[in-house]
């Protein structure tokens, strides 16, 4: 570790208050940390530790109705609160450079690509000899974006995320400044994508010798790049170590629960339950030349859509029962047309789907009782999965009177009896979807699945809008299910790590075609497809060698 | 983008077709007919039969109706059975004069409400906005004809600061017209403006909160620059589109005030030829409003689409 | 804010049944509506003297004890006449807006649900009524069908539906592209429980703030056809006929003018104060839900 | 005449006194402002009706109250009535008849020009009544004129024409003295008649476009009466909203209206620069009911209906006192052969017990239409409606719209408001009440009533013929079904630089040519 005269940044016992619906509540609460030159300190932690808060601070930022409980925030010695609103507009983008989390949404839609960058230029009187314009091209061409002078032109919608992501590193990188905080800078981003943006990251780092805060809630990628990691819980700084110290001897339990949640593409998670025997397969889904477009009926709904809108193009597979089939791919792959096909809610263009040797009709309402009932649905997003208007009780009740002929006293205890076995308090019965978490609703969603007595449950990316805690947990109450009640699951997911150790069967999906499709064990350890490989590779593996720090200024 | 001005001028022409039908459906369910209306108290039984003849008022609705249309579709909007004048030709004073007073309105409304929203906005919660907000919901929610009489009592007729009635047809030079339409001109803008200032407060506060402005800000570019380059071009949207709605409204709507200061405008051409069922004028006015209505709504999508490169 | 799941079941989310907290103007607006319908209702029991009577007093007396907002040109009470016009305005408006706000919502919510060819051809119909002036188009129609009090309600309850339909539909559009219609759909819901047990539970918030902004247009549109004349038939002591009646004499004597101009003038914002913090109140408990997931 | 381009603001002018922002735009040619910025005298008159776009110049078709003061400042008559409705020379300088009273002869004044230049001969004087009475020309004044034969119209000379007449008729001199019989040019085409406007009078026809809101009128140089008109200009507009007329003359934009209602005398009294005019006029206020329907064909239903009035409440509250009391009556008191009597009380009880004599104990429910397309109806029926009420008769209030009044309501009603301009006795008897008048209100069909009007007009000594004219009136204030309570006076105003207006009591006749301003 190199050491200076001062660290760059000096956080001392910083506490912030947020004023939420009922009063003031502390979301930051007494955290000291430095950052010396050239160093990149990760700051690791779930969604709502206070990480943002924090790195806000670090930019003079409250936002919302946040005040200052405490402490001091210094840079460069000079208390950043205490600064005149000039020199605090000064400070930004000069000194100290910001990436964002959402970089669809953080770049002005009105506004050019190139513009949005040479205004950092202009409005910190950047010297620029050899012309704003071709300044910009150069900073453009430094993150890596393909034939930058065109780009200059665009508009953001007019550039994919990574493309967007990179702008916003030229913006942040423009003026040179000594600190760059990043907050979830690869959050929304694909898998493949996401590798690129770390290693542009790490050799933006090793060039400029810039100092980083790498705000983030996972772990893995942040171990990539940052030499130390401070870890937040509930507003308070737990550990700070060195990542590789962190990941081998983690100081706190939290911290160790946390690592351990991660899913590694390289060892199975500690828990796992023992893999079922392999017995006679006896297929309970198969699925034969199915495609499916995504282009509207044409006008009147009679003429049929043209093929080559196709998403899905004439994919066969079959799932076995009592077993776990993932589909796996990134945004666009069709993964989720083949799920929405399967469940009935659109038409398939062509193939044939069979369910206990039975052809399943196309659309649900046309299906027959029994076939509604054996197969269920899970959705992705907790927000919109659940009626908000709804109780959680009246959520349960209706598949069970749906599919039941259960009387009003039994559905209460069927209630109950589900809430337990998706490990919820049967006193949730009476809540509304809005007073419940992420996670608490997803298993109200798989209850409300279970209400129905399924042989089949298509989970579609239900975890991906969750805490890696969460998913853990999840992931081991299907595993449960599974073996209590011999359930079948078609798991579509963009995480090969969750998928390695939980799906027997693994098909990998690219633009609307199956590239790998197999046994999940002899598939993913010698993968046939360059594309397999590359999704392999994508995944962060913990405790990989650090970027070594820059030789100091 | 030009495919939509297409497809959109083609649904102009369909609804400026089923609009005629719908009004002239409309004044044929009114009693009694134009040659009564015209000779009213001194109407006999010989004269009408004369003026019905002369108006052709015998032949049946539908022939009078495709009729129109026909002549319609070569240009000649018919004559006024009460005027005897063609219709282009009486109506086009009107409409010009209409024209006049909705374009003063338009030039006062539009910096008016956008600078009041901005403020309001920019200071929401601090007495400026608490002030404004007031003044607007006490005009929003005034009739334009109480506005109207207020404005005349008090400053026509105490103060005497200004002429009561918009009798623009006494204006020798242009300030004195200014002078004679002030007041219907001040009376619009008051009733417009009010809801166009919530509009614009509204979806300014929705901007200033947006992830791309606290973007702009932590790249520390300076308040004005964050505003009228980062915020409010893609604040304007909703404001264009009400300002369209407003748009139309004036046109058609100012009867109200067109009664109170007396001004020749369409508005009250239109209540006059309902009153003597003068048929062409009813369909000649109502093409020009709703023709009206369809042309701002078609320039404050395009406005809106070229504010917003999204939609380009 | 949020429980790591480890510890599944010791969060302490906050359970308590929160009561509809409008804001203060909210509150305010309230009592005015209140303090309406309750004139409306009891007006013609306390009333000091019948809409009609005339020569309650010398014609234009200003305000007094007896007459507390003067007397008009044939010497009525104006007071009484306000508080006995309540009635008539109150039934025209909300009976015009709640029948507008039925009709408009289930078009709205069966063309935002099939979002098929009907819903493009349905959408056209209603640009094409709401492209004709509103005013004109009333005034056309209610001097062919007559002016009494229904049918003039009929007339604003017609051209107001297509504009209430636009903001239903979108609403609707907003519902259901949700997953929990998916789930419903999945299970072979029909399309009517669909409609009245996922979507219109889910809408009606936005579809109360539209009754109460529409409300106060149909206040102030009906008051303008009585201006022109042809509003409610006279004697009605409807406020924008007695405005209008009372303008020839606004030199002599403002009151007959004014009273029945501020009683509009109060409901309307009322009606908007009460309109804001209900939609305000909706648009947070839709990002309450929106919060609390992070 | 300006005709296509709306607005004539000359381009110098308008730069010269507009921001160049808007003269640049298209807006500012059209520009509705008329060119007429001569510094000579400029006088701005309002009409009280609506000038819709039905008005008209040519005097065959005057029907709308605008029409007449275009005309009466354009065009001149034979003979015209003085206050007291007795007949006085204009462009006929003297007049005699046979002694049988079927031939008349008048002398026409010498010296007249038409506004074109052409010399005023007896030739236009016979084609003008041709022409009214022919029967294409549909002119709505033709059955007042029934008594002229058309065919017998013939110039003596060049300044003598004679009338033969079907009937025996006094008082011709007074009968083409109405609002249809101003001379007119011989040879100018039909087509022109209703906007040329080509006449002997003191104003020649400047920019009149009928439905445009302004008409503009200048000086006639060379008129035949010395010294007159005394201003250059005349503007007039018609402003049927009260309010506005009376803010307008408050405020000065206008400087003389007139068919003022009663709402704003008070506040326009207060204004020192505003002289409110008003004179005595025979106009009749009524209430008529067909005297064939019931319950109104019971003579004793009629006289009750008549005795529940308060005429004096009727004046203070309807005309707040400019006007003179009626007593079913519509020959007014100071009119020529008016009718002397004393006029009836309000008594409640005897119009009880004529009611409970025709069979009526607990009262009649009858509906009473009325409307606003006259000053004073509603208030006049909303009066009626409590004061009939104190004596059992249960009036309905119907208002119908004024555009259509005198169309759809008047004359096919039962009990309806009704008006009538001010005319002379024989007229103000004939014309409503006769049983062959086509505009008999009140279905009222008497043979001894008709008797005496055509015998009074055919009786050359007038004491005998103001007795016949009497006793008409007698029966028909007795007998009749027409209820007449009030006889507003006109009423006008004007700001008080001008000078030299009167209201002339016929409500359709209007003077400005002596009037000056400044």
């Amino acid at each position: 570790m190199t050491t200076s005269a001062r660290p760059l940044v000096e956080l001392k016992n910083l506490s912030v208050d947020y004023h939420g619906d009922r009063g003031w509540s502390r979301a930051v609460d007494d955290v000291s940390l430095e950052i010396a030159n050239g160093e990149a300190l990760g700051l690791a932690g779930e969604s709502g530790s206070g990480k943002t808060t924090v790195a806000y601070a670090l930019m003079g930022e409250r936002r919302g109705a946040s005040r200052i409980g405490g402490g001091q925030v210094l840079f460069k010695g000079r208390e950043i609160f205490g600064l005149s609103p000039s020199e605090l507009t000064a400070l930004r983008g000069r000194s100290i450079g910001f990436v964002p989390q959402n970089p669809m949404a953080s770049l002005t839609p009105s506004m050019k690509v190139g513009g949005q960058v040479a205004e950092m230029l202009r409005f910190h009187q950047v010297a620029v000899p050899q012309g704003m314009s071709s300044r910009v091209v150069e900073l453009l061409d430094a993150v890596g974006i393909p034939n930058p002078a065109a780009a200059a032109q665009r508009y953001p919608h007019e550039l994919s995320g990574g493309q967007q992501q990179r702008v916003a590193i030229a913006m942040a990188l423009a003026c040179r400044p000594d600190l760059v905080i990043l907050d979830e800078p690869t959050t929304g981003l694909d898998v493949t994508t996401q590798k690129l943006i770390l290693e542009l990251l790490a050799q933006l780092k090793r060039e400029t010798g810039v100092s980083m805060l790498y705000v983030s809630h996972d772990l893995a990628s942040l171990s990539q790049i940052c030499e130390r990691v401070a870890v937040m819980q509930k507003g308070r700084l737990l550990e700070v170590a060195d990542s590789r110290t962190l990941f081998e001897k983690p100081q706190h339990d939290y911290t160790r629960r946390l690592i351990a949640s991660i899913p590694r593409i390289d060892a199975p998670p500690a828990d796992r339950l023992e893999p079922l025997p392999v017995n006679a397969r006896t297929p309970l889904l198969e699925v034969d030349g199915l495609s499916v477009s995504y282009a509207r009926s044409g006008f009147f709904g009679f003429r049929a859509p043209p093929p080559g809108s196709d998403t899905v193009k004439s994919v066969s597979f079959n799932v076995g029962r009592g077993e776990t089939f993932a589909l796996i791919g990134e945004s666009g792959s069709g993964k989720s047309s083949i799920a929405r096909a399967v469940a009935g809610l659109t038409a398939p263009r062509a193939g044939t789907i069979r369910f206990n040797g039975e052809p399943l009709p196309a659309l649900a309402r046309h299906r027959s009782l029994a076939l509604r009932q054996k197969i269920q649905i899970i959705f992705q997003n907790p927000d919109s999965s659940l009626n908000p208007r709804k109780t959680v009780r009246s959520i349960l009740a209706r598949p069970l009177r749906m599919f039941g002929k259960l009387d009003s006293a039994e559905r209460e205890a069927r209630v109950i009896e589900l809430l337990k076995a998706v490990r919820l308090d049967p006193a949730y019965a009476d809540r509304r979807p809005h007073q419940l978490s992420g996670g608490e609703r997803q298993r109200v969603a798989i209850a409300r699945a279970l209400a129905a007595d399924p042989e089949l449950i298509i989970c579609d990316e239900i975890l991906s809008a969750l805490d890696v805690s969460v998913q853990a947990s999840i992931i081991r109450l299907l595993e449960t299910l599974q073996r209590e009640r011999g359930l079948t699951y078609l798991f579509i997911s963009h995480d090969l790590a969750v998928v390695r150790w939980f799906a027997r069967e693994i098909g990998v999906l690219r633009q609307g075609a199956f590239c790998e499709l197999g046994d999940t064990e002899t598939t993913l350890s010698a993968p046939s497809s360059p594309y397999t490989i590359q999704l392999l590779d994508a995944v962060p593996r913990i405790g990989a060698a650090p970027v070594p720090p820059a030789s100091s200024p | 983008m030009s495919k939509l001005v297409l497809t959109r001028l083609g649904m102009a022409l369909l609804s400026l077709l089923a609009v005629s039908a719908i009004i002239f459906w409309c004044v044929e369910l009114l009693p009694g007919d134009a040659a009564e209306r015209i000779l009213g108290r001194n109407a006999t039984p010989e004269s009408l039969a004369l003026l019905r003849e002369k108006l052709n008022l015998n032949l049946s609705a539908g022939e009078r109706y495709f009729d129109w249309l026909r002549s319609l579709l070569s240009g000649d909007f018919g004559v006024s059975l009460v005027a005897d004048r063609p219709v282009l030709d009486y109506i086009s004073g009107r409409i010009a004069n209409t024209a006049l007073l909705s374009g003063f309105a338009l030039l006062l409304y539009i910096p008016i409400s956008i600078a009041l929203g901005i403020i309001t906005a920019i200071y929401r919660g601090k007495f400026a906005d608490h002030a404004i907000s007031v003044i607007v919901l006490i005009f929003m929610c005034l009739p334009e004809f109480v506005i109207g009489i207020l404005l005349i009592s008090i400053f026509a007729i105490k103060l005497a600061w200004l002429p009561p009635l918009a009798l623009i047809g006494q204006a020798n030079s242009f300030g004195e017209l200014l002078r004679l339409i002030a007041l219907p001109t001040i009376t619009i803008v008051a009733a417009m403006s009010a809801y166009a200032v919530r509009m614009m407060r509204e979806s300014l506060i929705e901007v200033l909160e947006s992830s791309y402005v606290l973007m702009a800000r932590l790249k520390g570019l300076p308040t004005w620059r964050v505003l009228l380059f980062h915020a409010l071009p893609n604040a304007l949207g909703p404001a264009i589109n009400i300002t369209a709605l407003n748009v139309a409204w004036m046109i058609g709507g100012v009867v109200v005030v067109e009664s109170v200061f007396e001004f020749p405008g369409i508005g009250r051409l239109m209540v006059d030829s309902i009153s003597h069922k003068d048929v062409p004028v009813i369909l000649a006015i109502s093409m020009v409003m709703t023709g009206a209505y369809i042309a701002t709504n078609l320039i404050a999508d395009v406005l809106v689409i070229l504010l917003n490169p999204k939609l380009r | 804010m949020s429980t790591t799941e480890l510890a599944a079941g010791s969060d302490k989310a906050r359970v308590t049944r929160r009561g509809i907290r409008l804001s203060a103007a909210g509150w305010l607006g309230g009592a005015i509506i209140l303090v309406y319908v309750l004139v409306a209702l009891t007006g013609s029991l306390w009333a000091p003297y019948e809409a009609a009577k005339i020569l309650t007093g010398a014609p234009f007396e200003g305000a007094s004890l007896a007459h507390p907002f003067g007397t008009d040109n044939l010497g009525r009470d104006v007071f009484s006449r306000v508080v006995l016009g309540t009635r008539p305005v109150l039934t025209m408006t909300f009976a015009a807006t709640l029948l507008a706000v039925v009709a408009g919502g289930l078009i709205g919510v069966v063309l935002g649900y099939l979002r098929n060819w009907v819903d493009e051809v349905g959408m056209r119909i209603v640009d094409i009524v709401i492209s004709i002036p509103t005013l004109v188009l009333a005034l056309l129609i209610i001097s062919a069908v007559g002016n009494s009090l229904w049918l003039v309600v009929v007339t604003v309850a017609f051209l107001f539906t297509p504009r209430v339909a636009r903001v239903a539909r979108a609403a609707t559009l907003n519902v259901v592209t949700n997953d929990y219609i998916s789930a419903a759909l999945a299970r072979g819901e029909s399309t009517l429980s669909i409609c009245l047990r996922e979507i219109l539970p889910n809408i009606t918030g936005i579809m109360l703030v539209e009754f109460a902004i529409r409300s106060a247009f149909a206040i102030i549109f009906i008051g303008s056809l009585g201006f022109l004349g042809f509003g409610a038939p006279p004697p009605t002591p409807e406020w924008g006929l007695m405005i209008n009646e009372a303008r020839a004499n606004a030199s002599n004597s403002l009151w007959p003018v004014l009273a029945p101009a501020a009683a509009m003038a109060v409901l309307v914002i009322g009606i908007n104060l009460f309109a804001d913090s209900l939609s305000r109140l909706i648009d947070r408990q839709g990002q309450n839900a929106a919060t609390e997931a992070k | 005449m300006y005709g296509k381009d709306i607005l004539r603001l000359s381009r110098r002018k308008l730069l010269a006194s507009a921001g160049a922002a808007l003269a640049a735009g298209p807006l500012a040619t059209t520009l509705h402002v008329p060119k007429s910025w001569a510094q000579p005298k400029v006088l701005r008159i309002a009409a009280g009706e609506a000038d819709g776009a039905s008005g008209t110049m040519d005097p065959a078709q005057s029907t709308a109250d605008p029409d007449a003061a275009r005309i009466s400042l354009v065009f001149e008559r034979l003979v015209v009535l003085d206050d007291s409705f007795a007949p006085v020379p204009q462009l006929a300088k003297s007049w005699e008849s046979n002694d049988t009273g079927d031939e008349w002869t008048f002398k026409l004044q010498e010296g007249v020009k038409f506004h074109d230049g052409e010399p005023f001969t007896a030739r236009h004087v016979v084609h003008s009544f041709k022409r009214l009475l022919d029967p294409a020309t549909a002119s709505p004044g033709a059955s007042s004129m029934a008594v002229i034969d058309p065919s017998a119209i013939t110039a003596l000379d060049d300044y003598t024409v004679r009338f033969k007449l079907k009937s025996p008729t006094v008082e011709f001199p007074a009968l083409i003295a109405n609002r249809f019989t101003y001379i007119v040019r011989e040879g100018q085409p039909e087509s022109e008649m209703r906007t040329a406007g080509i006449g002997t009078g003191p104003f020649k026809v400047k920019s009149f476009v009928p439905g445009e809101d302004v008409s503009v009128f200048v000086k006639n140089e060379d008129y035949w009466r010395p010294g007159l008109p005394k201003v250059d200009v005349v503007e007039l507009r018609a402003i049927p909203e009260e309010s506005a007329r009376i803010a307008a003359i408050q405020s000065g934009q206008i400087d003389l209206c007139w068919d003022l209602g009663r709402a704003g005398i008070e506040e326009l009294k207060k204004n020192r620069d505003v002289k409110v005019v008003s004179t005595r006029a025979p106009f009749v206020l009524t209430l008529s009911c067909w005297t064939d329907t019931p319950p109104f064909d019971d003579v004793r239903v009629r006289q009750a209906m008549k005795y529940v009035v308060d005429r004096e409440q009727m004046l203070q509250l309807v005309l707040r006192g400019y006007g003179n009391i009626g007593d079913d009556n519509p020959v007014a008191p100071w009119v020529q052969y008016a009718l002397q009597a004393e006029v009836r009380p309000r008594d409640v009880e005897k119009a009880k017990a004529l009611l409970a004599e025709a069979g009526y104990p607990d009262g009649i429910d009858i509906e009473l239409y009325t409307s606003e397309t006259t000053p004073g109806f509603i208030e006049m029926a909303t009066l009626y409606q409590a004061m009939a009420s104190e004596a059992g008769i249960r009036v309905k209030l119907n208002k119908a719209p004024a555009n259509d009044y005198w169309s759809a309501v008047w004359l096919k009603q039962p009990f309806v408001c009704s008006s009538w301009s001010g005319r002379g006795a024989d007229e103000a008897l004939a014309t409503p009440y006769m049983s062959t008048s086509d505009w008999n209100e009140t279905h009222w069909k008497r043979p001894e009533f008709d008797a005496y009007i055509t015998e009074a007009r055919a009786t050359l000594d007038v004491a005998k013929r103001t007795e016949l004219y009497q006793k008409a009136q007698q029966l028909l204030r007795d007998d009749g079904g027409a209820i007449i309570s009030v006889f507003p006076d006109a009423l006008g105003a004007s700001r008080s630089n001008v000078s030299g207006w009167k209201l002339h009591p016929q409500q359709s006749t209007k003077d400005f040519s002596e009037v000056s301003i400044g």
